[in-house]
């Protein structure tokens, strides 16, 4: 118990405030509620430390601690947005209005450098338990290697620009396979070693993909 | 006789607008007699009250179950139900089982081959015989 | 002072002890291994003995493993926009 | 206008009458005060009255009445804040603060279980119901400006009809209770139900003032007389005539929606619409159906000044075996309208024909096209005219 | 008859595997990648020495004796030499681990 509560201080005293996440990504409505329900305590608290990306190489800690690898945060949090202007050739300013027009589009977002070829409105189940999300979190798929619609493709090498598309996925949950259980027995021997196995695996919904107009590429481009 | 409407009801997208958590309430059983019931019992003691007030859109409830294995028992709002046995688990342990059947949908475990679900038409349309020529034999 | 980063490309099983040998000098046991050794008129001769299994690159400075796997890590691909209150 | 408080202007109405004057023959009912906690209040009242109590059916009120004998059809509004369904189900739809439980206790209480104005969704459904019309209908517009009055009707029917917000009701998590009374839980919704065999009763005549049978029901007139739907809108609707679930489940999403509205203002009400109804799936090709489509489709091309469509064979096989297939294309001039492939050359060109009359209908300048109501928010860009179609054509 | 389609020679699913006396183009095309592979190991360990100024037997024997793969003759890189074949030319296939070995060489006139 004592170690914990140590171990506790260390990490809240380390914290310096500037690396408090963005106000935005506190969650937006801190409900508290005049009912029965229990009262909601602060939003600050209920991120825990885990979450934050918390590089300590700038100022070591007084008690000795081994200065440990910057504990990588469990969700990539938000990216530096680009400052480098966007250079769009004449051929993708000409055709993505035409390609942002037709009524759907498709879009091959990778993640983990894995392609899933989604629509809006589809599921996806993730081959892999996603680590420190609830459900109910917005993901951005800001890697996608190709954005097309019926007629038009935009291709990127590897992967389009981020600024060109958005794309929103809600985690809905985890969901779990069905037990699989794998008998391992050797020959002339007859003890029989049953392996089971029932992994986790994180379920998206892709909500929204929305390609933005010219204007709003350049404007980002030049005004951040 | 201009066009007529066909009259259908349209499906929901849960996510795409507005996200409703699946599971809907959480029944956890205890037993003050039973030795397997002592992780149930400190999880309702210590950590059930923080874990109500951070999911408020499930109703939880609390009963007593006596001489029998604690139990956490999930209902969904496809009106299906996931029960999890926690005897002699420990609270944090509770606490995970309590979070998975959270996280759950209530469908039922099924082999999944394909990542990708959807009931969107195909984008680039599909290829027909009777289109652009077919196969030429 | 260049290094040499020695990437091991083809197993060497089924190859000759002796050259098994080699790759277990240089520490490549099993694919995909990167290891750093300065240019050296010996190392130059290993490497001339695996050459068929291994790529090498010319690199100025030595990096850790833990440097190399982050090279290799790909880009998550997403971001967390907005968190629900989570526990 | 300064929104009152709701509770506390239904509870001053009620300390104001002592006794609401509407009481119906059949069961008569006294409606308690609802701030004042009911043990104290419960037994002076009823002393006070016992002594006039004559039921229609002549069975004398003598005995002091217990606490538990006079029947509330709705719970009390107390009974709001320790369930806790009724909290789950405020969470689980993300509803801000300033939406008291009491308004949802309210809103899932059908005037079919409490035909007491004050305590069920009436007023807050039809509210709701118009909100959540006018939003969706305005989408409709917008996004599909050539979309026949008809195929609008099946559509608004088809996001915002009882059907959906009945499964949309069900999505949310939301139980009908077996019958409405006091004891109740909150978060069930509360309607008397019809019994099996029970047949539905006519609403009464329709407020059409050419209501008679023989009339027909031309579309010009529906867009007037009838609902958002194309049906006829009844008289005078029964409040507590029992009632199928679905028109329950819909009263009640529609009461959210006022509700919503009415605390939070008509942003909140538009992004609630728009996440929950207008985030639905539909296939709106899906709703039309064509009666003589190749008739049709010379009628537009002659209304719209394009030369006269006509069909061409594009390929074909098997015309000997027993499954020909033609492919058919409709070219009006140089450009092709439509394709259709089908068994026979007849069946090929009206299936064309349906192809190029949907083509045509569908035209969408957008999914994310601006609607009139995004002018209301501060600082909107300035507003460029929506294409307005002429309408369908008429033969 | 395929046009474009030509199937490659597959081993037939039997019990008799029939291993074509040549390679396919598939095969030969992968071949002269390991070469250029090896080519360009061996250029970059001479470049990294030479900036030493260091030499090493090994890659300088080499250098003199093998060719590159461009001065290759192709017989030379998917063939290697046999006494006991008609035209003193075997599949190099027949050469055991033949892909993570280096045989550039043959006997001049053969």
């Amino acid at each position: 118990m004592l170690s914990r509560t140590i171990r506790r201080s260390i990490l809240d005293s380390r914290i310096p405030t500037s690396a408090l996440p963005p106000t935005f990504l506190l969650p937006n409505r801190a409900r508290y509620f005049n009912s029965t329900v229990q009262h909601v305590d602060a939003p600050s608290e209920s991120l825990d430390a885990s979450l934050l990306a918390t590089n300590t190489s700038a100022e070591a800690p007084e008690t000795v601690a081994p200065v440990r690898r910057p504990i990588r945060p469990k969700v990539p949090l938000p990216p530096a947005p680009i400052s480098s202007p966007m250079a769009l050739d004449a051929s993708v300013k000409e055709m993505l209005p035409l390609l942002a027009a037709q009524p759907s589009h498709y879009i091959s977002a990778h993640i983990h450098a894995k392609p899933y070829l989604v629509t809006a409105g589809d599921t996806v189940r993730l081959p892999f338990h996603m680590p420190g999300v609830v459900p109910g979190d917005i993901l951005r798929l800001n890697r996608a290697s190709s954005l097309g619609s019926r007629d038009y493709t935009l291709k990127g090498t590897p992967y389009l620009d981020e600024r060109v598309f958005e794309c929103r996925a809600r985690v809905m949950g985890t969901e779990a396979e069905p037990m699989r259980t794998k008998e391992k027995k050797k020959r002339r021997n007859r003890r029989i070693n049953t392996v089971k196995s029932k992994h986790k695996f994180t379920i998206l919904k892709i909500a929204e993909i929305k390609i933005n107009s010219l204007e709003d590429i350049e404007g980002s481009g030049e005004s951040v | 006789m201009v066009v007529q409407g066909i009259r259908k009801a349209t499906v929901g997208q849960n996510g795409v607008g507005a996200f409703i958590l699946q599971c809907k309430r959480l029944d956890f059983h205890y037993c003050d007699w039973a030795g397997s019931s002592k992780g149930m019992n400190s999880f309702l003691r210590n950590s059930l009250t923080k874990f109500a007030a951070l999911n408020p859109q499930v109703e939880i409830t609390v009963s007593p179950r006596p001489r029998r294995h604690p139990v956490i028992r999930g209902t969904y709002i496809n009106g299906r139900e996931k029960a999890i046995c926690v005897r002699n688990l420990t609270k944090e342990q509770v606490l995970q089982k309590a979070e998975l059947l959270r996280d759950a949908n209530g469908e039922k475990l099924r082999k999944v081959t394909k990542p990708v679900k959807s009931i969107n038409e195909s984008v680039r349309g599909v290829w027909s015989p009777y289109h652009d020529g077919g196969i030429h034999v | 002072m260049s290094y040499f980063r020695i990437t091991l490309t083809r197993s060497g099983i089924g190859m000759p002890k002796r050259t098994q040998g080699v790759l277990k000098a240089l520490g490549l046991r099993h694919r995909m291994t990167t290891v750093f050794y300065p240019v050296t008129p010996e190392v130059a001769g290993q490497i001339m003995r695996v050459k068929e299994l291994v790529t090498v690159q010319e690199v100025d400075k030595p990096l850790t493993k833990s440097e190399v796997r982050a090279e290799r890590r790909p880009d998550p691909g997403f971001y967390l926009e907005s968190a629900a209150p989570r526990g | 206008m300064k929104r009152l408080r709701l509770e506390r202007w239904s509870g001053q109405l009620l300390t104001a009458r002592s006794i609401p004057a509407r009481t119906r023959p059949c069961c008569l009912r006294q409606q308690q005060q609802a701030a004042l906690p009911p043990r104290i209040r419960f037994s002076s009242s009823a002393a006070m009255l016992s002594d006039d109590l004559i039921l229609e059916d002549g069975e004398e009120l003598e005995e002091e009445s217990s606490p538990s004998d006079t029947k509330y059809p709705s719970p009390p509004l107390e009974a709001a804040f320790n369930s806790s369904k009724l909290a789950a189900l405020h969470a689980r739809l993300n509803l801000s603060p300033k939406l008291p439980l009491q308004t949802m206790a309210r809103t899932l209480v059908d005037p079919s279980a409490d035909s007491n104005a004050d305590f069920n969704n009436a007023a807050l459904s039809s509210l709701g119901g118009s909100i959540m019309s006018y939003h969706v209908s305005e989408w409709l517009l917008c996004t599909y400006p050539r979309l026949p009055m008809t195929v609008l009707f099946a559509a608004s029917y088809a996001y915002s009809g009882p059907k959906t917000l009945q499964l949309v009701g069900k999505e949310w998590g939301v139980e009908t209770a077996a019958a409405p009374g006091e004891e109740v839980d909150p978060g069930h919704l509360q309607f008397s139900k019809l019994k099996p065999g029970q047949a539905l009763q006519s609403q009464g005549g329709s407020i059409r003032p050419d209501s008679k049978s023989y009339y027909r029901r031309g579309m010009s007139s529906r867009v007037v007389y009838d609902d958002e739907f194309g049906d006829t809108v009844s008289k005078q609707a029964e409040h507590d005539v029992p009632l199928p679930t679905e028109h329950a489940y819909a009263s009640f999403v529609k009461a959210v929606v006022g509700s919503v509205y009415l605390h939070s203002g008509s942003a909140a009400a538009k992004t609630f619409v728009k996440n929950h109804i207008l985030s639905r799936y539909l296939q709106i090709a899906s709703l039309f159906q064509f009666r003589e489509p190749v008739r049709e489709l010379s009628r537009l091309c002659a209304r719209e000044g394009f030369e006269y469509p006509v069909a061409r064979i594009l390929s074909e096989t098997g015309r000997r075996s027993r499954h020909p297939v033609y492919v058919v294309g409709i070219f009006s001039g140089k450009d092709k309208l439509g394709e259709g492939a089908g068994p026979s050359l007849g069946e090929a060109r009206t299936r064309a024909c349906v192809h190029a009359l949907k083509a045509w209908y569908l035209y969408s300048p957008g999914a994310n096209v601006r609607v009139p109501s995004d002018m209301e928010v501060a600082g909107a860009q300035e507003w460029e005219p929506v294409h307005i179609d002429m309408g369908e054509v008429i033969h | 008859m395929f046009g474009a389609f030509r199937p490659t020679n597959p081993l037939s699913g039997g019990l008799l595997w029939k291993i074509p006396w040549r390679l396919s183009k598939f095969q030969k095309a992968r071949q002269r990648k390991r070469l250029r592979a090896v080519d360009s190991l061996v250029a970059t360990l001479d470049k990294a020495l030479t900036k030493q100024s260091i030499t090493t037997k090994a890659v300088e024997r080499w250098k003199e004796e093998m060719p590159i793969e461009q001065e290759m003759v192709p017989k030379d890189k998917y063939t290697i030499f046999d006494r006991k074949e008609k035209k003193y030319r075997k599949s190099i296939r027949k050469l055991p681990k033949w892909t993570r070995v280096s045989q550039r060489v043959n006997p001049p006139g053969y």
